[in-house]
């Protein structure tokens, strides 16, 4: 397929964060018509590389060449200009801003001096259709999902009718459903002669969709290939640099005692009367198609949400609405929205990770040292990849923002953890590790809930799953009787006449 | 002599007319005798509250060794202690127009008379007016010389039978004052004169009277002499029948007073009471500035 | 700030939150139009009426413009100041011009122009401090406000700068008199208003500004220029204060060091109670009217209404605005 | 905007970052310091000193609560007002006292306690409507602001509210008096400006401010009580103005509806000054201080040096108050 000479290409990239270099002399070039994937462990230097050939950073050595030409971008309207496009990491939308003025923010479509909304709304509506994401492009982007949100900006860069279009994990924070819409569009686009640079930690979808590999290992290029015949256990080989073995460690088995019981809880039009127990050393999951409430009625548990119902840990009541008393009673909740919710991007790492369990370091006054240890140990046992321990979380790659996450969290000792989808963003490597983590803890007889919309990852780690459809729990699945055919059936309530939930 | 010696001067700044007229002559006056007396040195600070103002008189103190001090008090209660303690520190004190809560500090009082001011223009309403005539009045910025003024102005149009209307405070500015004019109209038909106890406020209100069209239905009198209004009074118009005076030169009088005691042997101390006097088209001419501010 | 709800957020079903939202600044004018009709039988005749419109347009003018600035994640505390230097320099070129131009259209045309050229001046100097030298748009604005009204006070020698007789006396209709019964002042402010509606709404500045003050960076990336929008929105803000001046001067004929105190104050007042976001995002300029006509009835009415004392008036006044805001609360948290 | 950052921020080298930030408003300092000196050789006295410190440790008392309320994504533009208004409290309070309590420690005390539960009571006003009623703080704190002005003209009846005269001779030590030749107010604001710094840095509440400021979600998802805490900020600055009342009254001995004019603006420009944000996320006590300080001394040099004319005094302020920040401009551009 490659034909004559690249629309895009790198030469011999370098790029330094202060002292702190992260990539080391990267060769890289995009064709037309091909959709050419990076891949790598997180923290590789893929975002870094897409953002230089994206104009959003410059290189600190090297040279771009746009159709052969050496082309030095100043600022990104120029790479824009050119039709270079990115679909970022992290969402890039004004949160107060409509989905349409979003889509349409810096070339907005006017008649005379005036927009014309009309027609930029009809233009949203259809970009999204063919997402096949049927939201109101006049709603605010703050009162969607993490998943729309993604939609979203994948509709602003697919209407920006691109030479070059640059993805960095647009499917993080999708489902299999909504990946595959995405996957045709990438196909449509290629056929009519886009050039594509696309990255993901899913390398099935690498598989499906590439048809040119290249792997990135601590900023250097250790290899780049055709995608025929690149099968997905060489693909981890060659970014983790060794073998991987089994992927999901086993199950724990749980004792008897229950720690946690929610009776009836509603979030008031989201989640009717859900009740479920949880019990020591279990690991339960949580599946169920985007928007099915999960997320909402984990809130609720914890008291992020207001919501009617009672929710015991270890016998005893909790008291609702106070995120403070349930961690106090052992219980905390790591959440899917990271960027918004998760972490204080401008802030250290020290501050960010003892944000949760400050009173673990002092009342009065905090115990500075005590805290450093703690970044030490979290940074060893997640495995974060940090190359100067005074840098902002938000300088940090995002799988290694999701490790810190998860690092804060279970800093505060619970007894408890629900994790929303833990592994949004982790390289294949590391994903063994936290699989690892999560096993070992109910082996330590703690107790995990896992929600996640990566099926696998739900089947291969709990030891019963609870389904949910359309706010509220629509089965319950344990041992073999966990297969993705029966969550999906139940999660589309297939097997389940129960009325709808009134929004 | 050829001693030298430091003046420290502290007035409230030019925030209306009438302290703009005061800050002019204040300057004015220091320029004056720093010419003429070579071994004079002033210092001037405009203060815009009290507390600024004591700043102003410690700094005065602390650094530049007055050895006399001139002060407006921009309040009489929080000046008197710390003026107190420069007058303790063998300093000469002059206070200027308010006096201090304590008397007798001050080596020399020279001042307008706030009563005065009230009662000439009560006077004149008594005498101009019948009984149940209506008035309106616009006060100033609520402080204690306000208070004085007003009270002075009522008791003298006590038992005349005038009908006071309302009062509101037009903060002795000009576009407060022509607004709450304007509602004043919309909200009696009928208004016989106008008390506005500040020229700055006399302008907002006579424009608002313009605007209405009810300019000869009634008179405004004003007060402080400004430079536009005297001249309108000495062209006979009919809506500013007279003014009272409150000049803002004393603070000149008050510095010069000073300067002549440090630099002579002349015996300064004591009060000077410079009283509100009435003007009327016939004397206007002698209240005319032209080359003031105000 | 911004997101503190949205988890809460219950379904936000948009007619809903919608109708308060909206609702809120309107209501509050409502209701104290119906307490000043009920205080005073003049209060909505024609006399009344002109002047609290008329009066309003000068803050009203500044509140559109303020309003861009506000909703693009910027403040300006100079503005009243900027007027009453602006106003000083108006005056003592229109005098310096009468012996040149003479009385007549001439002379009040080169005063209009004097004082929209002040204004963009002023307004660029504070643009570019911010947005290119890149100082914290509070310290700029606070600094020139300092700056401005220590400069007027200084250009009339601690008095007042008096607009030369004859040329005021000329110069007088352009705020008395009008088209139709309807003066000039309204007229220009409801221009101002529907202009700033339309810009807001329905041109990309409007929306680019909403853009910058949600998130810069997103704008940056989405190829908005930034610096010069931020540096327009102060730019537009300083000539519609030129506009403010010029309607303000034909008025009293003079300004002072005393001219347009707590201008600033009164008109981000008028824009947060109309329902802009005071951390940028989200602006709305009919809001912005609406805040300075509820600002402005309060001072009529407390004038019309024979209060307890009136020294009480600025708590009447504080607790009316409050009040007017409490209304959108429900609304506010969503944002 | 916290994501501000994360995604274009060039990697600040925070070594390099760091000293200019930093030192921006210390150079500041010591280039007025420098000039004060050269200017006037009593400058640097024992007297001079002493006046400066302790005139600016109301202002500064006052400020070190605002970086609280800043930093957490807050502001109070009442602080001015409510100092005058528990300055009248306090001294209304005191008068009725005096023949209950007699001339003594105890009045003195009584005082203090009045102040300080009308300063706490006043703070948790504004923190109960902005936290839990959810009004914009600026809308909040500005009615507040003109409701408490109003409210002591009102007590005063439009003059002065003074102390008791032999009461006020044996509160005054309290102002003049200290021990070691350091006055009263200088000990306070130093432990004020010392416990605040240790607060901000060193304990939970400090972290918890920045945390709120910088993303109010992550706050709430991290079991920070969010409401609780940003109500906390208004409480102990309304206290600190209590405190910074106990301080004032001795000076003057009196309250009026002049007193605390503008003390808000100067806090929060002294807060802005010192490097905290004013979009809350970040601040720093000591920087407080220093813009504290920087701004008693601008006012100090004025009196110092016999400038042009008085009147341009005020466009100096605005030149060296932005002239600070200019100096660290470079730092802030990153935060
Ligand atoms: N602004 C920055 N300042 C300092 N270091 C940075 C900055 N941005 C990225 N880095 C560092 O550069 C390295 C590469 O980051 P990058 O985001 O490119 O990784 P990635 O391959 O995209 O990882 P992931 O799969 O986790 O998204 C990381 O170590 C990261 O910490
Ligand atoms: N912040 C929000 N504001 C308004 N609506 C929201 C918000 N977050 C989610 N929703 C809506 O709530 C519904 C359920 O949310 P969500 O999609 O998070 O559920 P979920 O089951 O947790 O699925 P997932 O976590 O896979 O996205 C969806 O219809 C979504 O659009
Ligand atoms: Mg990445
Ligand atoms: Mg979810």
């Amino acid at each position: 397929m490659p034909q004559g000479t690249s629309v895009l290409e790198g030469r011999g990239i370098i790029r330094r964060f202060g002292p702190i270099q992260v990539l080391h002399g990267v060769d890289f070039a995009l064709n037309a018509g091909e959709v050419h994937a990076l891949i790598g462990e997180n923290g590789a230097g893929k975002s870094t590389m897409m953002k230089i050939l994206g104009g959003y950073l410059s290189p600190s050595e090297g040279e771009l060449l746009l159709d052969g030409a050496p082309v030095r971008f100043t600022d990104q309207r120029q790479a824009e200009d050119a039709g270079i496009l990115m679909i970022h990491q992290e969402f890039n939308l004004a949160l107060q801003l409509s989905v349409e003025e979003n889509i349409f923010l810096g070339r907005e479509l006017r008649r005379g001096p005036f927009l014309d909304k009309a027609a930029m709304r009809d233009a949203a509506r259809d970009l999204l259709a063919r997402l096949d994401c049927h939201v109101d492009p006049r709603t605010r982007i703050r009162d969607l999902s993490v998943p729309n949100r993604q939609m979203v900006e994948i509709a602003r860069a697919l209407g920006r009718r691109a030479r070059v279009l640059i993805m960095d994990e647009p499917t993080a924070v999708l489902t299999n459903r909504e990946t595959d819409t995405l996957l045709t569009q990438i196909d449509r686009l290629r056929e009519n002669g886009t050039a594509i640079l696309y990255t993901s930690h899913k390398l099935d979808e690498i598989r499906r969709i590439a048809d040119r590999v290249t792997v990135l290992r601590d900023g250097t290029q250790v290899l780049s290939r055709e995608a025929e015949g690149f099968t997905e256990d060489q693909m981890a080989e060659a970014m983790v640099g060794r073998e991987l073995s089994d992927l999901f460690p086993a199950k724990a088995v749980p004792h008897d005692e229950v720690v946690l019981e929610v009776d009836g809880l509603t979030v008031p039009g989201r989640v009717r009367d859900a009740s479920f127990t949880l019990r020591r050393g279990e690991v339960l999951g949580f599946a169920g198609l985007v928007g099915a409430g999960r997320t909402e009625l984990m809130e609720g548990i914890v008291g992020l949400r207001p919501s009617t119902g009672r929710v015991r840990v270890m016998g005893k009541v909790l008291k609702p609405g106070s995120v403070l008393a349930a961690r106090e009673a052992g219980l905390v909740y790591l959440t899917e929205d990271r960027k918004e919710k998760g972490l204080l991007l401008g802030k250290n790492l020290t501050q960010n990770l003892t944000l949760l369990a400050l009173d673990r370091f002092g009342h009065i006054r905090i115990d500075k040292p005590a805290e450093d240890r703690a970044l030490s140990e979290a940074i060893t046992d997640f495995d974060i990849r940090v190359k100067d321990r005074a840098m902002l979380a938000g300088s940090l790659s995002g799988g290694n923002q999701q490790k810190l996450l998860l690092a804060k969290t279970m800093l505060a000792e619970p007894e408890i953890v629900i994790i929303d989808e833990p592994t949004r963003g982790i390289d294949i490597g590391t994903k063994q590790q936290i699989y690892e983590f999560i096993a070992a803890l109910a082996a330590a007889g703690k107790s995990v809930i896992v929600v996640s919309s990566e099926l696998p990852e739900v089947i291969g780690l709990a030891s019963r799953v609870i389904v949910m459809g359309r706010g509220h729990i629509a089965g319950e699945l344990t041992g073999t009787d966990i297969t993705e055919d029966a969550i999906l059936r139940r999660a589309m309530g297939v097997t389940d006449d129960r009325e709808e939930i009134s929004a | 002599q050829d001693e030298s010696y430091t003046i420290g001067v502290a007035i409230p700044s030019a925030t209306h007319g009438f302290m703009g007229g005061l800050n002019y002559h204040a300057q004015a006056a220091i320029e004056r005798l720093e010419a003429t007396y070579p071994q004079l040195d002033f210092v001037l600070a405009t203060a815009g509250d009290a507390g600024k103002m004591v700043n102003d008189i410690e700094d005065m103190v602390a650094t530049r060794d007055i050895d006399a001090l001139v002060v407006l008090p921009f309040e009489s209660e929080p000046l008197t202690s710390p003026v107190q303690a420069v007058k303790d520190a063998g300093i000469w004190v002059t206070v200027v127009d308010r006096g201090l809560s304590v008397p007798g500090i001050e080596d020399l009082y020279v001042a307008g008379d706030n009563t005065g001011f009230g009662r000439v223009a009560g006077e004149y309403f008594a005498e101009t007016l019948k009984e149940g005539d209506n008035i309106v009045v616009l006060r100033g910025i609520p402080t204690t010389l306000d208070n004085e003024r007003v009270d002075a102005f009522s008791a003298a149009i006590e038992g005349s039978g005038i009908n006071v209307l309302d009062m509101q405070h037009g903060n002795w500015n000009r576009d407060d004052a022509f607004n709450v004019m304007q509602d004043f109209l919309s909200k009696y038909d009928d208004i016989d004169a106008v008390w506005a106890a500040d020229d700055d406020m006399a302008i907002g209100v006579l424009e608002a009277i313009a605007q209405a069209g009810r300019d000869d239905e009634m008179w405004v009198v004003g007060g402080a002499g400004m430079k536009e209004i005297i001249k309108r009074i000495m062209d006979g118009d009919p809506q500013l029948p007279v003014n009272v005076t409150y000049p803002p030169a004393q603070i000149a009088t008050a510095i010069e007073l000073t300067a002549l005691g440090l630099v002579s042997a002349t015996p300064v101390s004591g009060r000077f009471i410079i009283g509100s006097q009435r003007v009327t088209p016939d004397n206007a001419a002698q209240f005319y500035f032209p080359d003031s501010p105000f | 700030m911004s997101n503190a709800t949205d988890i809460a957020a219950e379904a936000p079903a948009p007619r809903r939150r919608f109708s308060l939202h909206v609702l809120g600044p309107v209501l509050a004018l409502i209701a104290l139009i119906a307490l000043g009709a009920s205080l005073n039988s003049n209060f909505l005749g024609y006399g009344n009426v002109t002047n609290v419109l008329a009066r309003s347009s000068f803050i009203g003018i500044i509140a559109v413009g303020m309003t861009f600035v506000i909703t693009a994640g910027g403040i300006d505390l100079s503005v009243g100041s900027m007027a009453a230097f602006v106003a000083g320099v108006m005056i003592m070129s229109m005098n310096a011009l009468v012996p040149v131009l003479g009385i007549g259209v001439a002379l009040v045309l080169a005063g209009m122009g004097v004082a929209l050229i002040a204004g963009l001046a002023a307004g660029l100097l504070n643009g570019v401090l911010i947005a290119k030298v890149r100082i914290e748009a509070f310290i700029v604005t606070l600094g020139a406000m300092g700056i401005y009204r220590s400069l007027v006070t200084w250009l009339a020698d601690g008095g007042t700068l008096s607009l030369n007789f004859e040329a005021r006396g000329f110069y007088r209709p352009v705020y008395y008199d009008g088209i139709l019964g309807v003066t000039w002042p309204i007229i220009v402010f409801a221009l101002v208003a529907i202009l700033g509606e339309l810009a807001m709404r329905h041109t990309p500045f409007g929306r680019h500004c909403a853009a910058l003050g949600a998130n810069e960076q997103v704008a940056r990336y989405s190829a908005v220029k930034v610096d010069r929008l931020r540096m327009a929105t102060y730019v537009v803000l300083g000539l519609l204060v030129g506009l403010a001046t010029i309607m303000y001067v034909p008025r009293l004929g003079s300004a002072s060091g005393s001219t347009g105190v707590l201008w600033e104050l009164e008109a981000i007042a008028a824009v947060i109670i109309g329902g802009t976001v005071l951390k940028g995002g989200y602006g709305r300029v009919w809001g912005t009217v609406v805040g300075v006509l509820i600002l402005s009835l309060i001072d009529n009415i407390l004038n019309l209404a024979s209060i307890v004392s009136p020294y009480l008036n600025g708590a009447i006044q504080g607790v009316i605005v409050i009040l007017a805001v409490v209304l959108q609360r429900e609304g506010k948290s969503t944002d």
